[in-house]
């Protein structure tokens, strides 16, 4: 693709949010790249790994104790998405502190940390143990509140649908982060996303990451059931886009609020329109699955300037 | 720990995938029937290729028409720098890789996963596989063939014999078929399931050293599994998971296994894509 | 398709909805098939009209008084589905009471009207002034009152956001309308729209419908700006199915009100996902833009029991 | 009100679509370039087909791949059972309609909206075409050629010589080009708008009573209307607005027109599928 003469940035250069400079502005999306550890080895050519030219990758969330996750399948592809539950499944924070967070640090994998919990204090706790733990690491560039994860039964789900709430547990996190950015993850699935940012913004987040999963339910003609245990799912993938870009867009006009586009991004031209928009930086996540070299590629498509 | 002994703790601990695996794009130059049911996929790439028996990629559609999620396939060739597979169209993905013309761009990540272990130099070895999990064990068969010192019976199972790849499979199989329908003039099949064909062996009881490794239907492999067990035999299996990424990232593909080290009847969710799809079958706590 | 096992309806006989016998649960849904009048004489092999064996037609949304719209372009297509801005053109109460419905009529058009306004004693008038002109007709079976349509600035979109507003315009429709069907027409852009859903019901519908559009956004990657002059458009067609089919469950299972299922549905497998599901009807809307005779090809796959 | 005279309220207020449309399915049986820019594309149905030049069809993919909207294109020609279109490949559903081989399905809706208008039996008529707004001018000049008393002037304006489908021509059109690139040995082409190529020809000057029948870019519309007014000829042109349904349900395709019915000075929104896509240029409120 020929780039539009309206771009004139190159995401690749350093860039700052909030107290921190990030590598890039191409990152990966939780849960769609793992704990950054993956894919390492992996080879393409023009490429020295998935990682060249990535701005972060936002690890897996995690939360205080490691998740099973939910019954299989868990995945369905419809129409130009698929509908994802996992349900979290991740290693707990401690495992992740101990062994993760080290690892990604010795690799040199620009990293932004996932958190979830239930209660503004978890996300506290967690905070500032990941900043007691990651003393001296340079590669850690933030936390990712994640408050909207449709699929956790207990957790997420109305949980970040209510502002309070989201100012609550941003709160509790920044209190602990001076010098790292902290990103608070949003739903969609709400009527005022603005008014999620706008009380994201107040309590001290440097951007908010728009949009998590959108749900969604398929239902297998074969019984009549819906096709995943928990009946809904979350959406994702290219179907999802244009709900994406209007939630971005919504934030960004109303609430004037940083925001880190994520939603159905598979190209460069994708990742364009949130940029049009206004976003600071993108995010890759179903597309990553596909091929851990997406946002690598797309990074060094729009770096073409 | 070696792949060559059975694992006292779960295999699915150990080691990472066997080879980096790469993201490329191939270009079809084969897409034919190989049997009433199966089509072979040939794919050339860039530059040589090369896989261990089990391991698999995934396959899908270049640019615009590109599927959310990519298709695991097992390989069944390679040779310098052609790939193939064998595939049997069931939805809306081998839809479109059946739809594929010579010429066609295809978007490939593989090899991925862990591939069968390698037997002992003279373990005898028993293949068991139905429909499309054949091209896994064909392709260890033409491996091992002429090398491997040990005895090698291999099975397989099919509908008909129209749904035999005769000419792929040569003359080292054993095939058993649910109807002796369309079985070309010649070629010889027992009725019936291939794992009662493979109890029906009474020479293969000989041994207890004997390791099984089987790849098809959840019930052959549980069958197997079974069987494999009742005589002491160790028993790998090649799962078929549905699959989000194919290479570890997701956690669309669990499986659950025993896990020892987690306490007594532990069972975790191990990763199908990258800690099997070769599971050693006294790893996995079935849910039946 | 053969049809599965646990699908037992013809769904082009008669069922009652409320207080109205409709002759069918195949419905094309409103601003899809204009009202009802166009595509009479359309021809398809098997079929005598696009009408056949279809369980009415909701007409384009009728407004107080006739609107122009929204300036062009009114529509994007994007990956399986497609953005509208049409802005509730329509000829205006008058003009569709005068001649519209009367056509209708004598045409043998099963009918649902649909009806925007802005303030519910608007709903109440022209649900009134509907039934006083309609003396006699047999054709007529119902209003679905939308509640919905995010394209309008100082209407819908907000308005039927809040199940007080709701359940007040349900209450004003309602109060004219003892003998047909009384519908309305649920936004998917809500945090909760089974609480919508559960307003309607106790203000009197006999159903809800849901979905109407989702609010979407599609950027020109040329200019760098919303395709769409009044930037956010109405998302539907394939790529909203998913999310269709968990507003409808949410709805059946929380609020337990009748739903007729609406979003995404192009062919006999779509519409027995919503039936699955327990919708008691379904509408076409996107598909019917394709091909006039979509609701009638499916009426006639799903009759082949 | 016959469509043979110029209109004096809005024409668009009038009559219904010139025959029933039918919604099918159709086979490509070619799909060939016809020059540099664009293709012909032959579709045979199961019964015989017919149109008004001016008409147009909404055509589709078949099955899964369908496109969410249908699109637009004016009938080209029309002989018994087989139909065929001139396109230019521009984005998506075009690429997709380039993709399609020989035997291949198609979905059809038409034919649609409202054809250009009869002249009086020997009324001048001078036909303006640029690029894809050739087929409907070509097809009303394959229907009148030889039948209507009057004068048929027809001007075709493209890029240069290998854009110009010359073998579909025949040698009844006046060519202009934007670059005499690649004209054929024995071809002619004239530098310059296609416009400005009529406005030069002085003998078109000579009478009032002229007929335009435009079809083509907007400017070029544009600049055929102006002409037209300037001349004291009516003019109809064929507009091109995106749409969604092709049948006047969606309210997607609308274009604003004069309407003194509603008082003096009111534009209204006309729907261009039904309402056109011919209209009088008189009755366009172009917002320039
Ligand atoms: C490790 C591995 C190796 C495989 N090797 C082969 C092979 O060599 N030849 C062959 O024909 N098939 C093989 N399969 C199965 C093959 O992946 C599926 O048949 C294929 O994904 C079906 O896709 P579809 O879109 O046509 O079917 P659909 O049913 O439309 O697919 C819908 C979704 O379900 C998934 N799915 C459906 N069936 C299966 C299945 N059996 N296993 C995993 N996911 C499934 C698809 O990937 C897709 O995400 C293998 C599967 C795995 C996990
Ligand atoms: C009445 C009528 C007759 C036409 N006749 C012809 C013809 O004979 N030959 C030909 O090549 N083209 C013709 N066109 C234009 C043709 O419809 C477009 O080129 C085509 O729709 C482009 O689709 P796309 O998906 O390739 O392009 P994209 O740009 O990817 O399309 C995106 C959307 O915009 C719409 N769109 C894009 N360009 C146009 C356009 N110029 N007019 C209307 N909608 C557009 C598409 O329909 C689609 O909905 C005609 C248009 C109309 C309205
Ligand atoms: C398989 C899968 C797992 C996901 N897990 C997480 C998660 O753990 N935490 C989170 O914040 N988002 C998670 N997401 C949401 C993505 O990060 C992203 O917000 C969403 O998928 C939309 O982007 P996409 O369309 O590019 O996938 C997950 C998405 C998928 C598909
Ligand atoms: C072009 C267009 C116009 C629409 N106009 C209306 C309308 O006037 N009133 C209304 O209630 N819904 C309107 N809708 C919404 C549809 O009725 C339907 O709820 C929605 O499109 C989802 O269904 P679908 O995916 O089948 O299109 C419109 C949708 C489209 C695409
Ligand atoms: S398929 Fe994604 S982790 Fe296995
Ligand atoms: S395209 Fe739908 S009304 Fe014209």
């Amino acid at each position: 693709m020929s780039l539009p003469g309206w771009w004139t940035i190159d995401p690749t250069e350093p860039f700052t949010l909030g107290p921190r400079q990030f590598p890039g502005r191409i990152w990966t999306a939780s849960g769609c790249f793992a704990y950054g550890l993956t894919g390492h080895e992996m080879k393409a050519e023009g490429f020295s790994s998935p990682y060249q030219g990535v701005g972060a990758v936002v690890t897996k969330t995690v939360t205080p104790q490691a998740r099973p996750g939910n019954p299989m399948p868990r995945l369905v592809e419809t129409n130009e998405g698929a509908l994802n539950s996992i349900g979290l499944e991740n290693v707990g924070f401690e495992e992740f502190l101990a062994k993760t967070l080290p690892a990604l640090e010795e690799m040199g994998v620009p990293t932004v940390v996932s958190l979830a919990a239930t209660r503004p204090e978890e996300f506290g706790d967690m905070v500032s143990r990941l900043h007691q733990a990651a003393v001296g690491f340079v590669h850690w560039h933030g936390v990712e509140i994640n408050l909207s994860c449709p699929n956790v039964a207990e957790g997420g789900h109305d949980f970040g649908r209510d502002p309070d709430t989201v100012a609550a547990c941003v709160r509790a996190a920044r209190e602990y982060l001076p010098d790292r950015a902290l990103l608070a993850k949003l739903t969609p699935n709400v009527t005022d996303i603005s008014g999620l940012a706008t009380a994201a913004a107040a309590a001290g987040v440097d951007a908010v990451s728009a949009i998590n999963t959108v749900v969604g339910l398929e239902v297998d003609l074969k019984s009549g059931r819906p096709v995943l245990p928990r009946r809904f799912g979350g959406y994702s993938g290219p179907a999802i886009r244009p709900i994406a870009l209007a939630k971005v867009d919504e934030i960004i006009t109303r609430a004037k609020v940083p925001v880190v586009g994520v939603g159905g991004i598979g190209n460069d031209r994708d990742a364009l329109k949130f940029f049009a928009l206004g976003a600071v930086a993108v995010q890759v996540g179903t597309a990553q699955m596909r091929d851990p070299f997406t946002a690598a590629r797309i990074a060094k498509d729009l770096a073409g300037v | 720990m070696s792949l060559m002994q059975p694992p006292d703790g779960p295999r699915t601990m150990i080691d990472l995938p066997v080879m980096p695996a790469a993201s490329c794009e191939g270009v079809v130059v084969a897409n034919v029937p190989v049997s009433s049911g199966l089509l072979q996929l040939v794919v050339e790439f860039d530059s040589p290729v090369t896989f261990q028996p089990g391991q698999f990629a995934m396959l899908n559609l270049a640019g615009d028409s590109a599927l959310v999620f990519s298709r695991p396939f097992s390989i069944y060739e390679a040779k310098d720098r052609r790939m193939s597979f064998l595939y049997r169209v069931v939805g809306r993905g081998t839809r479109a890789l059946n739809a594929l013309e010579p010429g066609a761009a295809l978007v490939f990540l593989g090899p991925l996963g862990r591939p069968f272990p390698q037997p002992d130099p003279d373990q005898p070895v028993v293949l068991i596989a139905g429909g499309v999990g054949l091209p896994p064990l064909a392709a260890w068969l033409d491996r091992q063939a002429g090398r491997h010192a040990g005895e090698i019976d291999a099975f397989f199972g099919a509908r008909d014999g129209g749904d035999v790849p005769w000419d792929l499979l040569g003359d080292r199989w054993n095939i058993s078929l649910d109807s002796l329908k369309d079985l070309p003039a010649g070629r010889q099949g027992w009725q019936g399931l291939v794992t009662d064909l493979v109890a029906s062996r009474q020479d293969l009881g000989n041994r207890k050293d004997r390791m099984v490794l089987a790849c098809g239907p959840t019930p052959l492999l549980k069958a197997a599994s079974r069987l494999a067990s009742a005589r002491g035999w160790t028993c790998w299996l090649s799962l078929e998971e549905h699959m989000g990424c194919g290479y570890g990232v997701c956690k669309g593909c669990v499986v659950p296994v025993h896990d020892a080290s987690g306490g007594p009847g532990h069972v975790r969710n191990a990763t199908c894509c990258t800690e099997g799809p070769v599971f050693n079958a006294a790893d996995l706590a079935w849910q039946d």
